[in-house]
């Protein structure tokens, strides 16, 4: 049902947690779904230097989320901000149809961490 | 890598014994037991014994069981074959609010064509109150179906006491008053007696207790009318037309045998394994609290809520370390409600905490029930970590 | 005693290799296939691996195959499912005088509810005539159900030639006119491509290709919109619900599969074989004649009506000495009218003669038959010499 | 599904066939069945020493003839009068419920014969 890359990230999920030293925070809820995911920035130079989140939700939404925290690391804020949900989804080989909004989900949170990057660090 | 197969009232594997049973009727006995000579008359008598064990199992008579595709298609026979054979005297049913699919659907469906529907509420212990369904009683009523054991928390209704209800109000003359209970999750748990019950029908599949998928039987008590809902040739007395599965018949009349000479050993060690797999997941595991009756309930089934993380990320990391268990808060074409049942014995609909369903069998032992106990923990507590919604003390406690 | 079985049209021999491919599901991957732990991803993947290997048999997309319980209920569910589905369109349905009883039947429960129905006749060749479609077919049509061969008399129907008429009027605007065959007999006989017979839905079952009984298929064509009949669980995308019986869909796909490999070898066997019986049969026994069109049949069928006695005294003779064949026209509660199929070719009501079918199948050898035409003159002869019915010359051709 | 009596009865009918000197000869039919019986006796001295029987009909009808047709053998008509469709069931073991009537058939067919016995012979 669910690829390898999503099993390996549900089972060892890379950059969990609350970041203390975070500059930014975003946060995306799905509301019909109930799964909610913070995601946190540190920028350093222009650049996204560390990330991490906290999820609640099913496997896909947590192996979104992880697995987006490592494709951002090294981009400028405005490179993150081309990311696509389907980046995210193809980053995870492939989900069932029904689990595609968890992807949409990790993006909403991206883009609402990089909204709140204050305005001197982009 | 160790399996652990915890998720038997989803399905069970098939006894070897039961295999044996089959295997004749795929490559000697293969006639059809519609047919007159010698290959027809050895299937259609594997048809009878098999029915004569079923109705043993059930202290029913041979007569009185319907073999057909499985317990979704009895509950089908059962709900709809009364509805249209008794619609004349009255379109009321009654039923709960936590039944089975098969049962829910039927009941819509026949609500869609207009009949009246009653859903009994199922409280936070997961058992249908007796006041209610005499307060639903109405002269137009002509089904009550209840299920025995509950699939997802495994509560047992009160099955012979809405029995008595029923033979009152037929006492009184309402005679076209039915009682159905879906037995799925009972049969081979609990002593199951449809006289003891006092239903007119009762719906059971092989496939929950060691026998093959794809077969199931209603009894119909003797004297009941239903309408049949599978037309064409004339087999089981007119009451399920398509060529009897001979093999998968054969099975579950063994099954049922064996379910019925052992169950009281059986019952013994599942209860035991599932208290000790219970008392440990509460003594290790914080934030965790229990569904349903801790009595009124059968043997095998435990049903867990664990606070602060969803149920498939629970279910599928478990099942990555072999363990099989199911959830019934999958999210699902995006939403993650709990099940019709969580709902029903009052969770919130918010997605604060998952659900897990342990269901042992007869096959299951310490050793990998101490596997789950060893394992459990930590998966937890990983979920638990990424989660936004974990409280501080959790956390800590974690550490 | 030498045992001969030639009613391979009621049930077949399950193969051994379709066993095989079965057993795993029972005791190892025993798997619920709505289950998202690995044991029930086994299951599914299992089910998907057979809805492969039946499409491919049938030339269709894996997605427009439905797994259930057998013929009966493909027939059930092709026919009512499409009435419930478009009677909002029309209410007019077309048929043959000789179907299945599976088809017959759930035609005459939609005609108690309103449905207008035409049966076509089938003539002494056992075969459709276009014509009679052509003028049966109304603007309020919504179905034709024409088997693709008869199970007794083994005539193939002009299913392509119907496909190409109801595309014609599909093409001129009438949407909801859909074509269904029951294919049951022909199946693994004769090539059979839904393309090119152009239905919208087919049925089929396991047990008549060496597959198990129990199981069966509905093809639907992609965007065919079809009412369940089964209400529960969402398997089988919403058309059939059931917790699926994997090990009988492994079984299903495994006959499936070696039926598309093997058909053309099997075909000529059977015709060989069919054919020889039959020309000894003619030459052996006078006042005997053969039922159905010569030609248009399928390979494996003989049918044959012998003057002066009772069918079924000589399928009971023939038993006794080991084969097993039909009869149609067998004397049940009190009356041997021959079988609506026999009837529907033009066979008087009286009892002046018994059918037999003989039904080969891949695996009858060249012994068996010759077994059967050493066997068969005398029995016919003896019931002959006690009939009253028996004319003069032919009790003396016995001596 | 039939008894082995009446199997054996199928597979070797007793006293099958028209009897040429018979003196009386009765017949019976079932009009919703079709099936035909004739029976034929021989009587001397008060008794019937000989009885035969054509038969188009299921099995049951054949084998109920057959056993009949020994069943009388020493009779006298007024004995064989008395003999009821039970009879002939109970000397073939047993019989399929819906197959009763074959019974009753091979009964009437020898009330039929009794009935046309010369009134001289009886
Ligand atoms: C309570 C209950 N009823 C009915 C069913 C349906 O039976 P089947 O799986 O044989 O269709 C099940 C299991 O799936 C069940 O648990
Ligand atoms: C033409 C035809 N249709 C339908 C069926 C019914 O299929 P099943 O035996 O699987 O119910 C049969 C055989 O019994 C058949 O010969």
């Amino acid at each position: 049902m669910y690829s390898p890359t999503v099993l390996a990230h549900l089972d060892q999920p890379r950059n969990a947690g609350a970041m203390e030293d975070a500059v930014s925070r975003g946060e995306a809820t799905n509301p019909v779904c109930g799964d909610l995911l913070h995601l946190y920035l540190k920028i350093d130079a222009g650049r996204i230097v560390a990330a991490s989140f906290q999820a609640q939700g099913c496997p896909p939404t947590i192996a979104a989320a992880s697995v987006l925290t490592g494709m951002i690391e090294g981009l400028t804020p405005a490179q993150a901000r081309n990311l696509a949900p389907a980046d995210v989804t193809r980053a995870l080989e492939y989900l069932p149809r029904n689990k595609e909004h968890c992807c949409v989900l990790a993006i909403d949170a991206l883009r609402s961490a990089l909204a709140a990057i204050p305005i001197e660090m982009v | 890598m160790r399996r652990v197969y915890l998720d038997n009232s989803a399905s069970t594997r098939v006894d070897d014994e039961v295999v044996e049973a089959m295997l004749p009727y795929f490559t000697e006995q293969y006639g059809n037991a519609s047919s007159t000579h010698q290959w027809g008359q050895h299937a259609k008598q594997a048809i009878e014994d098999a029915r004569a064990q079923v109705a043993r199992l059930l202290n029913a008579q041979p007569t009185e069981i319907v073999f057909l595709s499985g317990g979704t298609e009895s509950d089908n026979l059962a709900i709809k074959g009364i509805a249209a054979a008794h619609c004349s005297r009255g379109r009321h049913i009654i039923t709960s609010a936590f039944e089975h699919p098969a049962v829910l659907a039927s009941c819509d469906q026949l609500e869609a064509q207009g009949f009246t529907l009653t859903r009994l509420p199922v409280y936070r212990e997961g058992i249908v109150r007796l006041k209610d369904v005499r307060a639903a009683l109405t002269d137009e009523t002509i089904l009550v179906t209840v299920m025995l054991a509950n699939n997802e928390i495994g509560t047992i209704q009160p099955i012979a006491e809405i029995g008595a209800l029923v033979a009152e109000r037929r006492a009184a003359g309402q005679r076209h008053l039915h009682l159905h209970t879906d037995a799925v999750q009972a049969v081979g748990k609990i002593p199951v007696d449809v006289k003891q019950l006092g239903v007119d029908l009762l719906t059971f599949t092989a496939h929950k207790i060691h026998g093959p998928k794809g077969v199931g039987a209603l009894y119909v008590r003797r004297g009941v009318r239903i309408t049949s809902q599978m037309h064409g040739g004339r087999h089981e007395r007119d009451r399920r037309a398509g060529t009897e599965s001979v093999p998968l018949i054969a099975g579950i009349g063994k099954a049922a045998e064996l379910a019925r000479v052992h169950m009281d050993e059986r019952a013994v060690h599942m209860r035991q394994l599932r208290d000790y797999l219970e008392a440990q997941i509460i003594e290790r595991i914080p934030d965790v609290s229990r569904n349903g009756d801790a009595e009124q309930r059968v043997p095998g089934v435990a049903n867990f809520n664990f606070d602060f993380v969803e149920g498939e990320g629970l279910q599928i990391s478990l099942d990555l370390k072999g363990i099989a268990v199911s959830t019934g808060s999958a999210c699902s074409s995006g939403s993650t409600e709990p099940s019709h049942v969580l709902l029903a014995i009052g969770l919130p609909r918010d997605s604060g905490h998952g659900s897990l369903r342990f269901s042992l069998s007869k096959d299951t032992t310490r050793e990998e029930i101490d596997y789950v106990i060893e394992t459990l923990p930590a998966i937890v507590e990983k979920l638990r970590k990424i989660s936004p919604r974990t409280k501080k003390k959790t956390a800590e406690h974690a550490e």
